[in-house]
């Protein structure tokens, strides 16, 4: 991919995930804090599908962004072919791995397969 | 065995006249290998410092003409320039502008779009074509940035040529040090051009570049060539105290006054027609009397000077059109011309003479041109208009580029390889300097050598300082400060600085002679013990070749054409 | 000082004196490089240049150091002083306000010898973003005229045309000073410089270059290569705007 | 990382003293980026005992709820702030937005790039994720 497309990903997703990251904390203070974290409440939110969605979405964006922000930071570090592509690699893979990861929970909890 | 590399052209020197060289014959032998050998790094050279303009015919639309710049230059050389080499230059400089705005030239602009143009000194015609007041830098960016096209011209940073190896007629190469490394190298090749610049660091007080020093031209004088005109050295009138770097005529140009300890435009009384843009020499000399005559200004240094007034030109003029200038007094002076008068000084500024060339900028050995000001192909004769040197650095750049090309191609050199040649330079320069024993410090011999010219054949000369000089500067060189102390073969600037000052003593032993056989005043020559031009005796121009003991001096017909002498006023 | 004694006097009553620390090293000799004092003598105006030489000429012949033109034009002569990169002879001691200054090569270029680096690289990456007019007629055939341009237009690349390539900008770069592969300031402002220039149809050409791994994205907006410009080029700027192209912010 | 290209290093990259206010924005937004990263991946671990049902999830908020959780929570705030609002600043920056425009530079120099507006913009990051850790912390504790 050209590196222009990647960076406009970059910041693609950045300003996605602002939004959306907003509309999850602020959920935490709608009704106090520790009380949004409570188990029900928790749980509630995630078997609200649009909720579950939000949250998947927030997972990729911030998954893309994070790891690519990584990359870029890494490949500043140290340079090399093979560590270059070691970094690119090893970080698309910790990318899919996590979006997998918190899919997982997002899905299984919606589901009730708690 | 010593080292070696080989191209078809080797352009010796990365200035204005090199790089146009090195453009001309990449364009003109897109297979042939253009090797561009600087001392300095390729870009650096002291063409950047270049300030005030170009000249060049522009406008015939509204009035200029080739001819009034070509009998400006004639007159302003006070006619010893060569007339047909005079008129060459402004027949090719026209489209040489345009060339270099092709090339992406940030030329300044009038408000139509078309190339702007600013008054000068001894020109009847604005025509100094100009770039802000940094039209050398970005003329040297230019052509820098055009030769980035070319994949057949490669660059040697920081080599120090040391002469000219050649079979007695034809040129067959250089030798080198490599100063990163310090590795003595031959460089084979068939054809050389020489544009090592001027070699104003013979004076103290210089506009020049700390690495302007004549190895260039010694290099060519050590190989047989002659150096022609040596004596008519320039000197510039505003040189800002207390650096000596250039102010430049462009500061006139745009409406700048020149002031006395009166309050007065002193020039009134020398050139009234032309008031502070008369032709340089004749500035500067009014600036020296002025000075002897009790009407300057004492330097909190101790030096006498006059003062440059721009402040009538306003702040937001003087940034837009002399944006450089004004960078230079604020720092190096802490004046700044839109509030303060600035210290001036008359300044080593350029060499009119330089290795003996004819109207191509062919040497007298076949397959060497000499372009720029380490040339002397007389197109400025005994004194240079402002302005013109850039356009003679950029002609013969082309013309010798081309012409280098053309010859490559028809000869094929057979001669075998002098290795005698090298063997004897590698011994002249590691046995006779670097492992020299002396005691005296160089530098100090250096400072004694600049500081004795600029006393002795400064802007007024005359016999009893010149011999005075001469036997100062023979004194000097025969002192044991032929060694140095840096043992390191690693950018060994300390062994660069002494082949420098080796270089030095020869040049200015043939400044001074020039200037005590030239018993008359013309042009930059100045001597208040004949303070008249004598076109019967001396309207011929002055060669100097090398010998071990002393140099042997002759002389050299000028070319007159259309314009006969006739007295020269402003 | 040193240049002007013939007319200035070395021991000037308003001389003040300050200790010079430069950096000597040479690679193939030395483990490492050591700090070796001077005193040297100044005035209000003295630059770093100048102070350097007087070292030369009095105290040690074999300091090893790049200069030319000593008026900020030629760029032989970026080093940090007192830890910032700065040009030695656009630099006054005076300005510094200090008693014990060290002088160091500049950073993220191989040493060739004390004071003195390799300029290779950054030759090279200028060379590699096309710094020249693109177009089919740059090569003059006959008497042709030139190109217009409006005051207006020079504007919007003379600032850029300004740089002297003494390489403090990428001295002073935080990417540079990790990433070997990066095109650095001073190129990308070049590129910005041709491409804003109106005369020139090489634009697509010249982005494609920068649109690499190690390209203009490495640039971070920290803004150091600004900072330390002699000549006022602001490279910053330039690469910023140059990225407004390729993110369609600008056409 | 001295090495034969003379390169500054990791060292020469972080020193915040140099140089402008944008450099130590420069550095907080690595450092803030890469904190981020760390307590999303954490995050994403954590909320993952949601699975393990009630008890799990309970055991979990235990860890979390206490005086540390929430110092390391209030600082996550800040750097989140930090990152968005010094973000869009540099964003809106790579694109050419608030550099100054290109014009003929007067000694002394004064690079536009290095502007106010910018210089507003990470003092602002600053401050706002000074006073989201501040309200963060009043929330968290104040239950």
């Amino acid at each position: 991919m050209r590196e222009s497309t990647i960076m406009k990903i970059h910041y693609g997703t950045a300003l996605a995930a602002v939004a959306l990251v907003a509309v999850h904390i602020l959920m935490r203070l709608t009704m106090g804090y520790a009380e949004s974290l409570e188990y029900e409440n928790v749980l509630a939110n995630y078997k609200f599908v649009p909720y579950a969605i939000m949250l998947e979405l927030i997972l990729v964006l911030l998954a893309v962004h994070g790891f690519n922000g990584l990359r870029v930071i890494l490949l500043e570090l140290k340079q090399g072919r093979l560590y270059e592509k070691a970094v690119s690699y090893g970080c698309l893979v910790a990318m899919i791995g996590l979006i997998a990861y918190g899919s997982r929970t997002i899905i299984m909890t919606n589901m009730g397969m708690v | 065995m010593v080292d070696s590399i080989e191209f078809d052209l080797i352009i010796c020197g990365s200035g204005l006249a090199g790089l146009r060289a090195a453009i001309a014959a990449a364009k003109k032998g897109p297979h042939l290998k253009i090797g561009v050998v600087s001392k300095v790094q390729v870009m650096r050279s002291h063409s950047v410092s270049a300030e005030g303009g170009t000249a060049a015919v522009l406008f015939e639309d509204e009035g200029d003409t080739i001819e009034s710049h070509v009998y400006d230059t004639v007159k302003g050389s006070d006619f010893l320039a060569d007339q047909d080499v005079a008129e060459r230059l402004c027949v090719e400089m026209p489209q040489e502008i345009h060339q270099l705005d092709h090339w992406g030239m940030p030329w300044s602009r009038r408000d139509d779009g078309r190339i702007d143009q600013r008054n000068f000194g001894g020109y009847s015609f604005p025509r100094a074509t100009y770039a802000s007041d940094k039209v050398g830098f970005f003329e040297m960016q230019t052509l820098y940035d055009t030769c980035q096209k070319f994949d057949n011209i490669e660059y040697l940073n920081e080599w120090f040529v040391t002469s000219i190896i050649h079979d007695g007629k034809r040129f067959m190469g250089v030798t080198a040090i490599e100063l990163g490394s310090g590795t003595f190298y031959t460089i084979k090749g068939k054809a050389l051009i020489i544009a090592t610049g001027g070699a104003g660091r013979l004076y103290s007080f210089s506009t020049y570049a700390l690495s302007s020093t004549p190895d260039g031209l010694d290099m060519g004088l050590r190989a047989g060539m002659a150096l022609k005109d040596m004596e008519f050295v320039q000197f510039h009138p505003t040189g800002i105290l207390p650096s000596g770097i250039l102010i430049t005529e462009g500061a006139r140009g745009e409406g700048g006054y020149l002031l006395n300890n009166k309050g007065e435009r002193f020039m009134k009384t020398y050139a009234a027609g032309k008031m502070e843009l008369a032709p340089r020499d004749i500035v500067s000399r009014s600036i020296m009397t002025e000075i002897q005559e009790g009407r300057g200004f004492k330097h909190e240094t101790g030096v006498d000077c006059m003062k440059l007034d721009l402040r009538h030109l306003g702040d937001e003029k003087i940034k837009e059109k002399l944006g450089g200038i004004r960078e230079i007094s604020i720092k190096f002076s802490g004046q700044d011309p839109a509030k303060d008068l600035l210290d001036i000084r008359p300044v080593c500024h350029y060499m009119m003479g330089g290795l003996h060339t004819d109207i191509d900028g062919a040497t007298e050995i076949q397959g060497v041109w000499a372009a720029g000001e380490a040339a002397c192909n007389s197109v400025h004769g005994s004194n240079r208009l402002g302005a013109n040197s850039t356009s003679e650095c950029i002609v013969w750049g082309k013309i010798t580029g081309e012409l280098a090309i053309d010859y490559i191609q028809k000869n094929e050199s057979t001669n075998p390889w002098p290795h005698h040649l090298v063997a004897a330079e590698e011994k002249r320069i590691y046995d006779g300097i670097f492992r020299g024993n002396g005691d005296v410090n160089p530098y100090e011999i250096r400072q004694q050598l600049t500081d004795t010219m600029n006393e002795k054949a400064y802007v007024y000369k005359n016999e009893t300082n010149l011999i005075e000089g001469l036997k100062t500067i023979r004194d000097l060189k025969k002192q044991t400060w032929k060694h140095v102390d840096d043992k390191a073969k690693e950018y060994n600037t300390n062994f660069a600085n002494v082949m420098e000052l080796d270089s030095m003593f020869r040049v200015a032993e043939i400044v001074l002679l020039g200037a005590i056989n030239r018993k008359e005043s013309r042009g930059a020559h100045s001597r208040t013990d004949y303070p008249k031009r004598d076109d019967a005796n001396f309207l011929h121009h002055t060669l100097a070749y090398y010998d071990p003991n002393e140099p042997i001096m002759k002389t050299h017909p000028v070319t007159i054409t259309k314009y006969q002498p006739v007295e020269r006023k402003y | 000082m040193a240049q002007v004694s013939s007319i200035s006097n070395e021991q000037s009553p308003t001389a003040k004196s300050v200790t010079l620390k430069i950096s000597r090293y040479n690679p193939e000799h030395d483990e490492s490089s050591q700090f070796m004092e001077f005193p040297v003598k100044y005035d209000q105006l003295s630059t770093f240049l100048e102070a350097i030489l007087d070292v030369k000429k009095h105290f040690d012949h074999s300091v090893a150091v790049r200069y030319s033109c000593r008026q900020a034009t030629c760029g032989s002569c970026g080093m940090i002083i007192n830890g910032k990169p700065r040009l030695a002879c656009f630099t006054k001691i005076s300005e510094l306000d200090s008693n014990v200054i060290t002088v160091e090569p500049m950073n993220n270029f191989p040493v060739i010898r004390d004071l003195a680096v390799k300029f290779e690289k950054l030759f090279d990456t200028h060379q590699k973003i096309k710094p020249y007019l693109i177009r089919d007629d740059t090569e003059l055939v006959s008497d042709e005229k030139e190109f217009l341009q409006t005051p207006e237009e020079v504007e919007q690349y003379i600032q850029f045309a300004n740089c002297i390539k003494c390489g403090l900008c990428n001295s002073a770069c935080p990417t540079m000073a990790t990433d070997s592969s990066f095109v650095g300031p001073q190129a990308l402002a070049q590129a910005y410089r041709y491409v804003a220039d109106s005369r020139d149809k090489g634009k697509d050409s010249r982005l494609k270059i920068i649109d690499d791994s190690h390209g203009i994205w490495r640039c971070h907006f920290a803004g150091s290569c600004s900072q330390v410009c002699p000549k006022g080029v602001d490279p910053a700027m330039g690469i910023q705007l140059l990225r407004g192209y390729m993110l369609g912010f600008r056409s | 990382m001295p090495n034969d290209e003379h390169r500054e290093g990791i060292g020469g990259m972080i020193n915040p003293r140099r140089y402008g206010i944008e450099r130590v924005a420069y550095l907080l937004m690595r450092l803030s980026g890469l904190g981020l990263l760390a307590y999303f991946i954490g995050h994403i671990y954590e909320t993952s005992n949601i699975l393990r049902g009630q008890v799990g999830w309970d055991d979990f908020m235990e860890l979390i709820s206490g005086t540390e959780g929430h110092i390391v929570m209030s600082i996550v705030i800040a750097m989140c702030v930090f990152h968005t609002v010094n973000g869009v600043r540099v964003m809106l920056g790579h694109g050419g937005v608030g550099v100054g425009k290109p014009a003929r530079p007067d000694y002394p120099y004064d690079p536009a790039s290095q502007n106010y507006r910018h210089k507003i913009g990470i003092y602002s990051a600053i401050v706002l994720a000074a006073v989201a850790m501040m309200y963060g912390l009043a929330v968290m504790f104040g239950e």
